[in-house]
């Protein structure tokens, strides 16, 4: 029973034990229920990946209906990763949460805040499972709902607004999907995505489809925070509470850019996407002002966690670049640093975390002098910092290497010294935080704090575990990234 | 032991000593213990290579590839291990000599200031006996990491600003262009081994291989050639030890030591001479040359005067390595090893009267030489070599050097080296005179001035050695020519 | 109706749906806002819903006699994305009021103000 | 006719909604919202989506609205005039509904039936329902099988936004009788309230049952029963109503709907089904059809009730801010 229903299990497992969680209410249990799911659904996903590299593509038909009849989850090599990365965050995430929520959240919330917490979870799975438009967009409705309630259980009242300003933000894209996938509908009549592939090169000279493309790509795009379309995200990431800003930092932007790529080389298929539609041309421009531009707006942020958001929208143009290229290389790197990039981020904000819970802030100004008493919290930001910059033996430099190396190959030398300047501008901005911490007197009348608990330091230990290993040896990632790209690029070419 | 683990051994000890020197640091005298057998072992382990190398066989070995095509891998040869061979030497001198100075100029945090003084001399391990491009880029870029706390170890407003400049400079140029370089040369090749005769020549184009040579040039920021040269003045600020071994020899060296690497193993030397950027590059190189001994003889500050002779004497070696003449690149190569034993004790004599004294002016040195006749009888052998004169070693490489750019006629680095040595004079024995010929000022203690007060134990012993191995190396300058010239035939 | 005059029930619904996003992204009242993404979300329905119909169709509920049916499918997809709307419209005024709560205001531009001095 | 009285209820629709631009009292904007949302549903009853308009009448028009005037209640009425003139946004609206109209050119006429969308996969639906499942309603069929697994999404959806309100507004049961002596005099409502609920309630269970035969279900059903409460709030006071329903017990409901629903499907796995195939839930296929469906539109009910409930007080019991500043 297991194995066969693995994909549906993957979603299915933490949707029911989400309202589980709210029925145990305030008690710690609900923490331990939350945690369990996750790391149950951290097992299934590591079984779904090897079963994918096995046997190939799982397609599973919900309630036994055959697609297009029915809905289909269907996860490819590519899928397979996302789900991957979201569980593992996941998993994560939700070691580290209990000391962190018990500081930051009052106690007779902490039971929504892990039901959400499973929602959203829930959510973002399903969106990397589904292979129905439709379903695409509830299951990006339930992510996005529950994630708009994480962020606004933040401490300040600012995170009230910038819960809301997601909430219309993220509406309006999730509005513009709907309108893009009813118009496919009207032409297609179908909402299955590989049955719109099959469909769709005969209507696709259609001034319907190419509006229906482009209400698609603005609605993706203001869910993946494209610049510049990402005004929702610096003030979200900066007020929600640590470990909600680790989470949706990790995975919600991830699964954004998931979502396009299917629409873009799936549903669409590379001929229309990047020759008819000049999708490429566009994504690129805006792609690498992205990265320039808010990496230089980081430098100038005083609030660590605004600056890791604002790192967040230039690292997302990275990857936004790599797909832009539409070529195997490109694809293959936008993935490896959609997957290392959720790594990197998602250390960082559990790091911003740990100073949260010690200090009561994470401005600059309160860091200095900070790398004494926190030791292993800053080296967990050092070298999550070096990744971010690209610095070898680190994931961040693989993510380059490919991303550079793609783009090299596609015959734009210039763009890759905009890639590597940008990553000097991480450079300045990691290096200011580092600057306060380990090398500025620490204030005479700052509280002397404590390093965080173990409980929230080995969670962090292990991303950036795992990144320094993806920085030794990524040739696992980088297969599996290769083979989920050569899927999506062939699954255009008729 | 065999090669291939002695080979590991050597860049893993250096990297783990950080573990024990943090643990012993309530106990100075045991971590200092630890830090002087540390350096100790690590010079007889990379001794032990030499034979190795002298028989022809050239241990290697390969640990991982983090991308398809590219591998982190170690191999030793000629050139490495000179390198190797000179900074394990001087590490365990110049732990000699921090001993004393650390302790005497009542430094803070003084364990910090070993732990990543081990680092960075493993990254220089690691850079030695890199086996591939990636694996040098790897550790160059980590020890301009693990130098970066070292040069703002100071803490103050002044040492942060010049770390920025520091590392805005190396990682900046590194991560732009040397990467850039890096990851282009890999994808159009496939490969980022080194190889006798290179690996480009017969895949690129003369003009996309100037562009390479341009991004290597300029990315290997550590070579310090102008403009990007700032960031070693910037690094003075470091405590003396630390502008002594790393930005006289293991920092700077390295960087030459990458650009050598480069030009005989990536391009060749024979593809070099095919590539029209290396004529324009020479000329910046000798421009360096020249304007760096010009700025030298201005300053008054005497770090700063050491750091500028750096950078004017590093271009020497930028030169010989594109200067297409296979006596050149002897030249140049045992201008590391000249150099870095000149430089190293004039550094370590201007940390001497630091501690001494706690004068860092040259104008202020006015007879100290009365003072401290064991330091500035250093000096002057320091200076002597600079200028390449006999007895001192520097005359060697200088001479190759000359020889190398009249073989193929590249009149214009015969005149940069001409002129280059006359400033050296100009700016050298003007302090030598100061010190040993001009009058003492007239300060009320002028009685305790004119009594001899040498500089702590511990650094005389060190500044002894290398002055010694300075005069030394032009008697014995068998062995680096030896490593050299098995370099030029290799590559052949 | 033949021609491009067929068209009309859509263009009438997309100022309908625009008069919805204009209230949204031009309006500074929150609770205007969501009002906005309300109508917006309906006229999106209405839409949905008018490319469902098939002229002298019946709704979709089996009979003797009758072989025009409308389509069905888009009305399931409305009547999800109803759902969805009022969980949207739900969760927003809820913020309102908590926003109202802590700012005193609900207005998006005296916010800014409140957030920038502090 | 049809076409007529459709250009009619459109034209009024924008009536409404140039009304609600311009209007600056909140609470009339809040009606004129629900006038529009009646319209609409007007409109999908013309349009033949009878589910559709049930369920946008009840929800659009009724809870939404609701909402929107407690909301208004705990806030402020007034709208206040926008700081900058609105050229962006009205360049961003005009060049969004340019785009839209340029993509209309191509689509097929209103009402054809040779428009792809009614040829390719909704033909299986009509044809197969009868026999597949067994029920006429075709929407249903659709909803709580074909594409089940959607509502279950949906389900999770209004389930999010139940757990998301009790995080934000809290749930504060009241005590008892502190604030109802003013309503004492609303006799009329009071007794009119009195003889409907329990009719309210009874057209509930018929909404979810006949939902299979004619326009209702799961949904539509939990919102009228919803509806019921919030009538007798309305007239016995916020306590009173909450006497009925203890807040434990909505939690309880809330979670058992999704639970119910997705127990089925972990069901049908056991069974040795695919998620939700309700197949196998019995021994003949179409009995299995009715009792899985039966099952989860319950499970939506149960669901959707406590969730309407549970937001609505809590925007209810929560006490008015200070005036504005």
């Amino acid at each position: 029973m297991l194995t066969e229903n693995l994909v549906a299990l993957q979603v299915v497992v933490p949707l029911i034990f989400a309202p589980v969680c709210l029925l145990l209410g305030k008690s710690r249990h609900a923490w331990a229920c939350a945690l369990t799911v996750s790391w149950l659904a951290l097992g299934i996903a590591t079984l779904l990946v090897t079963r994918v590299a096995t046997i190939g593509t799982q397609s599973y038909a919900i309630g036994a209906w055959a697609a297009p009849i029915g809905i289909e989850y269907r996860v490819d090599m590519a899928g397979a990763l996302i789900i991957f990365i979201i569980a593992a965050i996941g998993a994560m995430v939700m070691s580290y949460a209990r000391r962190s929520i018990e500081h930051e959240i009052a106690a007779e919330n902490s039971g929504y805040f892990y039901a959400c917490y499973l929602l959203c979870l829930t959510g973002l799975l399903g969106i990397a499972a589904t292979g129905d438009a439709f379903n695409m967009f509830v299951f990006l409705e339930i992510s996005s709902l529950s994630s708009y309630v994480l962020i606004s259980l933040g401490t300040t009242r600012r995170a009230l607004t910038a819960a809301f300003q997601y909430l219309v933000m993220g509406t309006i894209g999730a509005t513009f999907i709907l309108i893009g996938v009813g118009m496919l509908y009207m032409m297609t009549g179908t909402l299955n995505m590989m049955d719109l592939a099959q469909r769709l090169p005969g209507v696709d000279d259609t001034r319907t489809i190419r509006v229906a493309f482009a209400f698609v790509t603005i609605g993706v795009s203001i869910k993946l925070a494209l610049f510049p379309l990402h005004l929702w995200l610096p003030n979200a990431y900066t007020f929600a509470p640590s470990v909600v800003s680790a989470f949706v930092a990790a995975t919600a932007t991830k699964v954004g850019i998931y979502v396009l790529l299917r629409f873009f080389f799936t549903v669409f298929g590379i001929h229309f996407s990047f020759v008819a539609m000049h999708v490429g041309e566009i994504l690129m421009v805006l792609a690498v002002v992205a990265m320039l531009v808010a990496s230089l707006v980081a430098i100038f942020q005083d609030n660590i966690k605004r600056m890791l958001a604002y790192s967040s929208v230039a690292q997302i143009g990275y990857m936004i670049l790599g797909i832009s290229l539409a070529t195997s290389a490109g694809v293959t790197a936008g993935m490896i640093h959609l997957f290392n990039h959720a790594l990197i981020k998602c250390a960082l904000f559990l790091c911003m975390g740990n100073i949260f819970l010690r200090l009561g802030s994470v401005e600059l100004h309160d860091l200095r002098g900070l790398a004494q008493q926190m030791p292993w919290t800053m080296a967990v930001f050092v070298i999550g910092g070096l990744s971010l910059i690209g610095v070898p033996l680190t994931s961040g430099f693989i993510s380059k290497w490919y991303l550079v190396s793609a783009v090299l190959d596609a015959g734009l030398w210039p763009l890759a010294v905009l890639i590597l300047l940008a990553s000097l501008f991480a450079l300045i901005y990691i290096g200011r935080v580092v600057e306060a911490a380990y090398f500025s007197k620490p204030d005479p009348t700052a509280k002397k704090v404590r390093e965080a608990p173990a409980s929230m330091l080995i969670p962090a230990w292990l991303l950036i575990g795992a990144n320094l290993y993806i920085g030794v040896d990524a040739s696992l990632l980088a297969g599996i990234a290769r083979q989920g790209a050569d899927i999506l690029i062939g699954a255009g070419v008729p | 032991m065999s090669a291939a683990t002695t080979l590991l051994t050597c860049v893993a000890v250096p990297m783990v000593m950080p573990a024990l020197i943090a643990a012993l640091h309530r106990r100075p005298n045991a971590r200092e213990a630890v830090s002087l057998l540390g350096s100790g072992c690590l010079f007889l382990m990379v001794f032990s290579l030499l034979d190795d190398v002298r028989q022809g066989s050239l241990p290697a070995i390969d640990l991982v590839s983090p991308v398809p095509g590219i591998k982190i891998g170690f191999a030793v040869e000629p050139l490495g291990l000179m390198f190797a061979l000179l900074a394990s030497f001087l590490w365990f001198v110049t732990t000699v000599y921090s001993i004393g100075y650390m302790r005497h100029h009542h430094e803070k945090r003084q364990t910090s200031f070993y732990c990543y003084f081990a680092i960075a001399l493993g990254s220089v391990m690691g850079i030695a006996f890199a086996g591939n491009l990636f694996t040098l880029f790897i550790f160059y870029e980590l020890l301009t990491l693990s130098t970066y706390p070292l040069v703002t170890h100071a803490g103050n407003t002044a040492a942060r600003r010049a770390g920025r400049m520091y590392l805005g400079h190396l990682i900046g140029t590194s991560v732009i262009l040397l990467l850039l370089a890096l990851i282009w040369t890999w994808s159009l090749t496939g490969t980022l081994d080194f190889r006798a005769g290179g690996i480009l020549e017969g895949t690129v184009t003369p003009g996309i291989a100037s562009v390479l040579l341009v991004l290597f040039v300029f990315g290997i920021g550590k070579t310090a050639v102008m403009p990007f040269h700032l960031w070693l003045p910037a690094a003075m600020v470091a405590p003396t030890p630390v502008s002594a071994l790393l930005h006289a020899v293991a920092v700077v060296k390295a960087g030459v030591f990458t650009l050598l690497k480069v030009s005989i193993y990536i391009f060749g030397i024979d593809f070099l001479g095919q590539i029209p950027a290396t004529q324009w590059l020479m000329y910046v190189a000798a421009a360096t040359i020249v304007l760096a001994a010009l700025f030298a003889l201005r300053q008054d500050n005497l770090k700063l005067r050491l750091a500028w002779s750096t950078i004017s004497q590093l271009s020497y070696i930028v030169l010989c390595a594109l200067m297409v003449s296979p006596l050149g690149i002897i030249g140049g190569s045992v201008h590391i090893v000249m150099h870095a034993f000149a430089k190293i004790t004039l550094f370590f004599c201007a940390g001497a009267i630091l501690v001494t004294t706690q004068k860092t002016r040259v104008s202020e040195m006015t007879g100290i030489g009365r003072r401290m006749p064991w330091t500035m009888a250093a000096f002057t052998i320091g200076a002597l070599s600079m200028i390449g004169l006999p007895p001192a070693a520097g005359f060697i490489s200088k001479w190759y050097m000359l020889l190398g750019a009249i073989e193929v006629s590249q009149w214009v680095a015969v005149i940069a080296i001409s002129v280059s040595t006359l400033l050296n004079a100009a700016y050298f024995l003007p302090v030598v005179y100061i010190a040993f010929f001009h009058a003492p000022p007239d300060a009320p203690d002028r009685v305790d001035i004119n009594e001899v007060k040498e500089a702590p134990m511990m650094i005389l012993l060190a500044l002894g050695i290398t002055a010694v191995g300075t005069v030394a190396l032009f008697f014995l300058s068998d062995l680096p020519m030896a490593l050299a010239s098995q370099l030029v035939g290799g590559s052949r | 109706m033949q021609g491009p005059l067929g068209l009309y029930n859509y263009w009438i619904v997309i100022v309908l749906m625009m008069t919805g996003f204009y209230i949204v992204i031009a309006r500074p009242n929150l609770i205007k806002k969501i009002v906005g993404l309300f109508v917006f979300q309906t006229s999106v329905f209405i839409f949905f819903i008018t490319m469902a119909k098939v002229e002298d169709g019946t709704a979709p509920i089996i009979q003797e006699g009758v072989n025009l049916y409308s389509n069905p499918l888009p009305h399931v997809l409305i009547l999800t994305a109803i759902v969805v709307s009022l969980a949207t419209t739900a969760l927003g005024l809820a913020l309102v009021v908590r926003i109202r709560e802590s700012y005193g205001t609900i207005n998006e531009d005296d916010i800014h103000v409140q957030d920038e001095a502090s | 006719m049809e076409h007529l009285i459709n250009i009619v209820l459109l034209g009024l629709l924008m009536l409404a909604g140039f009304a609600i631009v311009r209007t600056k009292s909140l609470l009339a904007v809040a009606m004129l919202t629900s006038i529009y949302s009646l319209l609409s549903a007007s409109l999908f009853v013309v349009l033949d989506a009878v589910d559709v308009a049930l369920t946008e009448a009840a929800i659009g028009a009724g809870i939404s609205t609701i909402l929107m005037l407690a909301a208004i209640a705990l806030t402020s009425d007034e709208e206040k005039a926008p700081r900058h003139t609105p050229l962006l946004p009205l360049f961003v609206v005009i060049a969004t509904g340019a785009a839209l109209i340029y993509g209309t050119l191509d689509m097929p006429r209103f009402g054809d039936p040779a428009a792809p969308a009614h040829r390719h996969v909704a033909p299986t639906y009509l044809q197969d329902t009868p026999t597949a499942i067994g029920i006429p309603n075709v929407v249903t069929s659709v909803l709580a099988s074909y594409r089940s697994y959607d509502t279950l999404g949906e389900v999770t959806v209004i389930f999010t936004a139940g757990t998301g309100v009790l995080a934000l507004l809290g749930f504060r049961p009241r005590r008892r009788n502190t604030e109802d002596t003013g309503r004492k005099k609303l006799v009329i409502l009071r007794v009119v309230a009195k003889l409907f609920f329990p009719l309210i309630l009874l057209f509930a269970l018929y909404v979810l049952f006949h939902g299979d035969y004619g326009p209702g279900g799961g949904f539509q059903a939990g919102v009228i029963f919803a509806t019921g409460f919030i009538l007798y709030a309305l007239a016995f006071g916020l306590s009173n109503s909450q006497q009925l329903i203890p807040h434990q017990l909505l939690y309880v409901m809330a979670a058992a709907g999704v639970l119910i629903y997705g127990l089925v499907g972990i069901a049908s796995m056991l069974l040795g089904g695919k998620f939700l195939e309700y197949q196998v839930l019995a021994n003949d296929p179409v009995t299995g059809q009715h009792v899985g469906i039966l099952l989860i539109e319950t499970g939506v009910a149960i669901t959707v009730a406590a969730v309407v409930l549970i937001i609505y007080y809590g925007f209810v019991s929560r006490r008015p801010a200070p005036g504005d500043i």
